[in-house]
């Protein structure tokens, strides 16, 4: 069952004329706009308890997604995590599939079964998401490995938070994929936090970028407030992944806004200055693209993914519920 | 559901954990408490809050999302003499440390003759309700059970929960408690002094003689409401609490189902090679043929746990379920076919998560 | 022992699973071997020896000691198509992918409703004898039994090996397979072309009317010996080899206790919540008090492997001590005491390892 | 029980005056000498098949143990793998009750429990060894946590080789360890192999050495073939740790003589170039030692040691197996 007509999966508005960079402004605005008002919308929506499971959401790190997955083909593949909405809809995971997953419907994109924290969508190269930190890291590299055993000359990109690094399992993962150069781009999103503990508190060392190129991977810190430049940098990874140098890794540098899990904020438990909060949201990546807009395209744009969006809403409302039978279904595949 | 005792202090199931665990600091300066986000402002759903305050931030500290080194950390500490307790908030990411807890901490006190003792408490929360999913549901008391040299306990009531854990706390072997986020909050009486529940000690929560529920952890609970149900119809359920899963109290099981006859084991997790699979066939070898009966296992589905509620509600036995099942295994095939009335779970009705 | 079939062409065990890997390897090209040492000049005791030879560097190969993310790796391929195939030369190194296995792999099928699949095949040794001590001699067959969205085959001879790992690795699901490291060296008949044994299907080895000796793996080798042994007094055991685990072939055990009305399950593993339990619960459920039965589970004892010989040869279960269980069922408590003479199982006395 | 009178568990031997740094030289020479004479005594008895275990000889490496463990004191700890003869002997492990549990008999370190893959002796720190590869790493870092926490003075040296440093187990470790400026040295014997599977086809990037400094870790890569060189480089890195300045981490260079498990050597197998064994054996770290030594002093130390050994063997071969009820003992501490 596929989303209504007018959702369509890929972000296809003709690039226009803007200041600076201005297909690359506009693509970037639109995918991050579409984000933070889907997120915005689970907000308002959550207290009618149509959402029956927990959210993770991205508002104030959208620009990661979005400046990643632009340089992506559909044909590339990505893997990320529990906090996956802004990562299935830059990637052009099909909207209305994940509000009516988010719903709970037989019309989700994983008919009910996954909810916020699986998304997926493999038509588009959205492997889907795990909600056991840092275990989709070696299934991308996995993925990586199969490309490069057939020859593909697609990629992978890999999305985690800086706990992830954490694990075990990132270091096993990353050892492999560069020993046999992978196609692969590792995207750690850090956002400092993970739940409210401090990345000073659990990371030694001189930090993230140095661990990676310890495996011998390129790897750069991207720093958060510039969107274009984010861009710039991740495109010239992903071209050097393209070109086989193997394995690059990125840091790109981000800000939670909302509670690391659920809707709300979470001001009132004090694990993190408000200050450094307020910061952040005062200098909003999206308004600062924004202003890199004509005020009429802007306008164009909004109105465009807020349709969509309300289509979408609207379809996921209308949708059934699976029946009772589906509850032993796929559990093998057959 | 709360046991009566003397005392008539009532705690939630989190407060009794926390209190457990607050005594045992107090007692004890080489007991501490390590964990992701036990020192966070949410303190691990209540249970190790503020903890840090009182005892400094080397005895409640927060660690690095890395279970396999953290248990082996945890476990080094304890051969030192140490008493660690550590906390999953999810036993789903016990899957992580399975190494260091089988292969390292409960065969250390074997392989070595004695040398080593590993005083070590692993707390792992079992997920449920609020669209937890696949990854966030899972119940692997099965695998400790399955392993010489670990001790597993499993209680449903806030008493039992301070009485385990102190137990745990004390012992100078690895134990597992396994508890369930649906029971965090329920209420019950709990004493103020400490004191310990003995392994191996099933309880009997309410007597019956047509035939014995054996609930495990939150299971026992909707096994209460399951003999309500049955008993308006006239039919009797005793209604047992293990308590303690390894070591396991077939004894008391036994006695009752040769009493009764009819056998109905309701676990928080899958069938096969589970907790339910042992609790019937180690009834099967202590009764030998003695007496006959019927007996059915009741768990999840099986299948991974789907997120969307209307699959999730029959992932899960139900006190209606258990009735149903009970009601058949009594009456017999013949019977008249019996829908009991819907029994509101309050604890998982009302959960709104987030987690 | 061997089972005759038209084909006379005798293999080791070790060489039908190289036989059924590589004549996969040939007829499709996305199969593939991963896993430590594989491509080494021992080969995973001959059952991978050369494949990179004929099928390149990348198809048979080496990976850093790294199980759990050589495990996701295996996943990931797997959901782009390719057909790993996993080796762990101990069953004990599972541990360190639990995660991946059970969080990932078992899951991803029903959490994705049927968008993603797992052809991902697992290769687990078991160890035993010479000195493997606690840590290289563990068998978690159950943990994977336990947990839906996996396939869990245990063959027993090398017919059946060639034929489950077929089935296996054409398998789109996760498919773990055990393998005994005393049944490599066994030989028995292997049809040279190809077949696939398939799931839930147990194979019945000898017939008899006086008990039913279920044997997991090795252990059916040692109930074929335990049954010799109890012909000699006049009883006539069945035997029965399970072989696939999950699914359980239920049915042709259950139908033969209900004409032995006794049971003896044998397994290479622990007995608490282990295939053991499960299947002596099933079959009691099954037959669901229409006939009535005594059964006895057997396996290693509730401790960990011990390394010394004398204590580790009472570790296990023998011929010997299963026909003594089975003769004390069948003769029932007030039997004269029998002392079956003792039988070899060359492939343990004479092992020497060293691994 | 304890061992025979004569088998004393410190090797005691007053230091004598040799050409450069006497004492420690003899005290080297004696540790190597007494670990390669045990294992060569264990290739001996092997075919009579009264050693039924899986043995993993140090021959070749024996310089490792032997200089970390002369800068310990009896109160520190040392933690060890299946490899793990040297490392007891060193650490100054009962001989006569290392050969009794080889020998599976009840007055064995761990009453024929063990094996040669769990040698164990807390009386003298020695911690125990597993045959999990670096699954012993977080024990040890535990262990150290613990010493932390204590307020102790004394330390913890944790020994694995380099293909240990593959899995996420040592990563974690590592970085807790680092985390917590906890009282550790990390010795890693990096014999090049890892059963037959070369360290170059495991490990990616610039070397171990760099990937510990990544953790923030003060990491040296301590050459083989000058056993007093070694020895010094160890000893100011543990005395690093004892001031307290955070762990260490240590990568010994060193190489394996036989096969990678049992008493046999493995040239047939042809996994590694026949010259760089020959020329490893030819630069035997022993045979340089004892040349430092007056011919003399060497005499002496051997006739001591051989007679030491003799004694264990003889001891060891007299005891009793474990009784049958032994069996069921130990499963839990009481
Ligand atoms: C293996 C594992 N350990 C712990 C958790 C609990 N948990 C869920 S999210 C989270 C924080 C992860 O932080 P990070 O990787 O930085 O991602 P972020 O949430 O910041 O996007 C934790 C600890 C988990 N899901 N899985
Ligand atoms: C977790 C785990 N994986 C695999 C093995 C099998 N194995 C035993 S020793 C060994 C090689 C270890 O190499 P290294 O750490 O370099 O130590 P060395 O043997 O060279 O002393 C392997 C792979 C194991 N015992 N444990
Ligand atoms: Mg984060
Ligand atoms: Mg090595």
């Amino acid at each position: 069952m596929l989303g209504p007509a007018g959702a369509s999966r890929r972000l296809t508005a003709e690039p226009m004329e803007v200041p600076r960079n201005s297909g690359t402004a506009e693509r970037l605005y639109r995918s991050m706009y579409l984000i933070r008002r889907v997120e915005e919308e689970i907000i308002r929506l959550y207290p009618s308890d149509k959402i029956k499971s927990p959210v993770h959401l991205s508002i104030g790190q959208e620009a990661v997604s979005a400046a990643v997955c632009d340089h992506l083909e559909r044909s590339d593949y990505v893997f990320g995590t529990y906090r996956g909405h802004a990562l299935y809809l830059a990637k052009g995971g099909d909207l209305p599939r994940m509000m009516a997953e988010l719903y709970g419907k037989a019309h989700g994109a994983a008919r009910g079964k996954a909810g916020s924290m699986h998304l997926v969508d493999v038509d588009v190269g959205m492997m889907g998401t795990s909600a056991i930190v840092a275990t989709g890291i070696s299934n991308a590299v996995g993925a990586a490995l199969a490309l490069k055993m057939r020859r593909s000359k697609a990629i992978v990109v890999c999305f985690f938070g800086e706990g992830a690094v954490d694990e075990g399992s990132f270091h096993e993962s990353i050892n492999f994929a560069s020993l046999k150069r992978l196609p692969i781009v590792f995207v750690c999103e850090n956002n400092f936090y993970a739940i409210y503990s401090h990345v000073k508190d659990r990371l030694a060392g001189p930090g993230l970028v140095e661990r990676a190129r310890s495996y011998g991977v390129t790897a750069d810190r991207i720093e958060d407030g510039d969107v274009l430049a984010c861009h710039d940098a991740v495109g010239s990874a992903i071209e050097a992944v393209r070109r086989d140098e193997g394995p690059r890794f990125l840091e790109c540098m981000t800000y939670r806004w909302r509670d690391h899990v659920g809707p709300g904020e979470d001001r009132q438990y004090r694990y993190r200055p408000e200050a450094e909060l307020d910061l952040k949201i005062k200098n909003d990546n999206l308004a600062a693209l924004g202003r890199l807009l004509p005020p009429d395209l802007k306008q164009l744009i909004k109105a465009e993914e807020e349709a969509r969006i309300a289509a979408a809403i609207d379809w996921a409302e209308k949708g059934e519920f699976p029946a009772a039978s589906e509850v032993r279904d796929h559990v093998f595949a057959d | 559901m709360s046991l009566r005792t003397e005392s008539e202090r009532e705690l939630t199931y989190a407060e009794a954990v926390f209190e457990a665990t607050r005594s045992e600091m107090r007692r004890d300066p080489n007991v501490f408490v390590m964990g992701q986000g036990v020192d966070d402002p949410r303190g691990m759903f209540g249970t190790t809050l503020g903890l840090h305050e009182e005892f400094g931030a080397e005895r409640n500290f927060d660690v690095p999302l890395a279970e396999d080194a953290m248990t082996g950390i945890g476990i080094g500490a304890a051969l030192l003499g140490m008493r660690p307790i550590q906390v999953h908030q999810r036993m789903d990411f016990v899957l992580l440390c399975m190494n260091q807890l089988v292969n390292m901490a409960a065969k250390m006190s074997y392989m070595f003759s004695g040398a080593h003792r590993v005083p070590l408490v692993v707390r792992a929360i079992i997920g449920r309700s609020w669209g937890q999913g696949a990854q966030h549901s899972q119940a692997f008391h099965s695998y400790f059970m399955h392993v010489p040299g670990l001790r597993v306990v499993a209680p449903t009531t806030p008493h039992d929960a301070k009485g385990c854990l102190t137990t745990a706390i004390r012992d100078d072997n690895p134990v597992l408690m396994i508890e369930h986020r649906m029971l965090h909050g329920v209420r019950g009486v709990v004493p103020e002094e400490s004191y310990e529940v003995p392994y191996g000690r099933a309880r009997v929560l309410t007597k019956g003689d047509d035939v014995t529920l054996v609930g495990i952890s939150h299971m026992a609970l909707e096994c209460v409401r399951a003999k309500h149900l049955l008993s308006e119809i006239g039919i009797e359920a005793e209604v047992i609490d293990p308590v303690s899963l390894s070591p396991l109290d077939v004894e008391t099981i036994a006695a009752s189902v040769e009493r009764t006859g009819r056998l109905v084991v309701v676990d928080t997790g899958w069938l096969s090679c589970g907790a339910s699979a042992e609790i019937l066939a180690r009834v099967f070898e202590h009764l030998d043929g003695r007496r006959a009966f019927v007996g059915r296992r009741m768990g999840y589905l099986p299948t991974p746990c789907p997120t969307t509620k209307v699959l999730e509600n029959l992932y899960y036995p139900t006190a209606r379920s258990i009735a149903e099942t009970a009601y058949g295994l009594v009456r017999g095939k013949g019977a008249a076919e019996w829908q009991p009335p819907h029994a509101d779970s309050l604890e998982v009705s009302e959960f709104r998560g987030p987690f």
